[in-house]
């Protein structure tokens, strides 16, 4: 049994108006029995905060083209993907790509 | 290419005294910026500052790229056109301004729009390019024609109130495909005409540009390879994130590249090269 | 005072489109801004993208106060100012590129050293003021006619390759003496003659300056009260320190002021109110 | 006996000039009966890191006017100061106001 815990979501570039326009959200992922992954943040985040259109956000199982995410400040390339497992703390980011000028 | 400058002139080292005496910088990051040519690709709310700060700095030759004419809209961001250059072209009106500062500068404005025909051959007379533009075709485009020329891409961004800054194809690291190897739908792109921007944020953005295109022109070399300068300007706080390498499956500067030459980037991406209208209606 | 506009022209919304739609501005926030008055006390490098980027979006009215003329050194680092306007009071230069950028704001330029004897009588005309000047007297008296006519004071400084920002005397927060109650010794301070200086770090810092300007101007509020911004060029870092309260042992915003009135700075400071010679022989 | 502590010191604004023009030092403090603080800090500075003119850097037991104490990123009139117990791993930062413009 992994215990509850708790992390620090952030939406920017964009990415934040699929979230009321609320950049940071403070939330608590529940007891499984395997540690939380990436993978199954994502779904959480689909399944409990997405109010709409979550195609927008989601696609298959990863984040849709254009949304780059950040675990604690670094690529999350660097840390494993969807296969990442979070610990308690953890501060994740899902920023759109701006395109402006 | 640029005429070697031996030594700087008694003009060079009045006008550029308070450079020279920086230890970073010094004659021979003096020197090396007189030798470098920058295209600035887009005359908009980066472009102004970066090319401004450019010119101001000594740069040997900027390339002022952009295809739009300057409207009453634009004023509130894009600070080297004025109200009596309504209707001419952004190139124009932005290397009249540069001359201005600094006519020494030797200032090529091209009125025409960044193409899949015209980008290699315009790149490849340059050292470093600065993407400034607006729109997810030209990124793409801009990148792609960067990497096949083998030179430093120095991109930002900005919009409403936010910025980002990336150093691409630079030192071994990643190119924009790398990080974006899909195109993001049409329908989640905003652009400044429909999101709106604070003009002062590309300022700051633009300033960036400038910043780091005079560290790699120098001789300094950037401190934002492989990194993203995220800017919020609503907390005024900025952020530096550790991006992933140079990735061996990229499309364009991976190990087995599938772009050789530059494609259709408005079908690639199912949008227009202009913020004007959004999307193509393909 | 500047007359209340009620409600924005046709060319108004025109112009500052951009800016109107977002969110966090809006007509109001453009209203707000065009009944703001701004002191920029230095028409260098900080105050010559500040000046453009208030008139840019639409400042109400900005007073331009500067003693000097332009130099081909400041050519570098201060961008209002052309080849062409060498020998011209900054003041007016500043003032002739922003009229050409937005003939709207109400543009006074002061060709003059601020002074304990005109001080109050200028600031007190103005709603926010911004301290872009060079030396270290000039930045007390700022600080001092701020307090003591209650004005906010958005402070920036630059060197070599490094920039500060703090907002003083703004919502309860510190002012610029609860920092540094007694001045630094004038051997160690070093000012951009002899220190150098790369001009786009004053223009990033110039920028950021704007930017909290606008943001009090327009009601959304600065971030950067009893705040810290610290920038590294070199290494493309900012880092935001969280600085002390307004502290009641201060001289002049404390509950015991001894400095109730202007002094003079030149002689509290031991040095001059120009960066062009360093130390008074007194 | 309090262990030796090893603290991060970072010099900017110009401060770095009196420290070979080095912005950034690790340095560990030796055993000492009582914890550290900022006063005996600022004390093995001026006897291990200044090499000339201690003078532009200490006045009296404190910092010269003109240069700001940050701990951790915040102003050490917050901490308290003086009398603030150095820990492990803490961030001093020394900086020199700027005037320029
Ligand atoms: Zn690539
Ligand atoms: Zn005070």
């Amino acid at each position: 049994m992994a215990a509850p815990i708790a992390i620090h979501l952030e939406f920017g570039g964009g990415a934040e108006l699929l979230f009321g326009s609320v950049k940071e959200h403070h939330v608590t992922l529940p007891n499984q029995s395997a540690p939380w992954d990436m993978k199954q943040l994502l779904v959480w985040i689909r399944g409990n905060m997405l109010k709409e259109r979550p195609e927008l956000f989601v696609q298959g199982d990863t984040v849709r083209p254009g949304i780059l995410v950040l675990i604690n400040d670094a690529d999350w390339e660097l840390m494993g993907e969807l296969e990442y497992e979070l610990q308690d703390k953890d501060n994740v980011v899902f920023i759109s790509t701006l395109h402006g000028g | 290419p640029l005429k070697l400058k031996a030594a700087l002139s008694n003009e060079d080292i009045m006008r550029y005294s308070r450079q020279l005496i920086l230890p970073e910088f010094g004659v021979q990051g003096q020197l090396n910026l007189s030798q470098t040519s920058v295209l600035v690709v887009g005359c908009g709310g980066l472009g102004c500052p970066l090319a401004q700060y450019l010119a101001a700095a000594g740069i040997g030759r900027v390339g002022l790229l952009d295809y739009d004419e300057v409207e009453l809209s634009n004023l509130h961001r894009q600070v080297l056109h004025g109200e009596d250059s309504q209707g001419q072209a952004k190139a124009q009106s932005a290397a009249h301004a540069v001359r201005r500062l600094n006519s020494t500068v030797e200032c090529i404005p091209y009125h025409l729009q960044l193409s899949p025909e015209n980008a290699l051959q315009l790149i490849q007379q340059y050292d470093i390019v600065a993407d400034c533009s607006d729109n997810v075709p030209t990124r793409y485009l801009v990148n792609d024609a960067c990497v096949l020329s083998g030179k430093p891409l120095v991109s930002a961004s900005a919009l409403k109130m936010e910025g980002q800054l990336t150093v691409y194809n630079y030192r071994g690291g990643p190119c924009y495909r790398c990080l974006y190897p899909k195109p993001p739908p049409p329908e989640m792109v905003t652009n400044c005409s429909d999101g709106g921007i604070l003009g002062v944020v590309p300022g700051i953005m633009g300033c960036f540009q400038a910043l780091e295109v005079l560290k790699i022109a120098s001789g300094q070399g950037s401190s934002c390879g492989q990194q993203l300068l995220m800017f919020d300007a609503q907390d005024a706080k900025f952020r530096s994130i550790r991006l992933r390498s140079k990735q061996a499956s990229c499309a364009v500067c991976g190990e087995n590249p599938t772009v050789t030459h530059l494609v259709d980037y408005e079908k690639f991406c199912g949008s227009a090269a202009t913020d004007k209208c959004r999307r193509l209606n393909l």
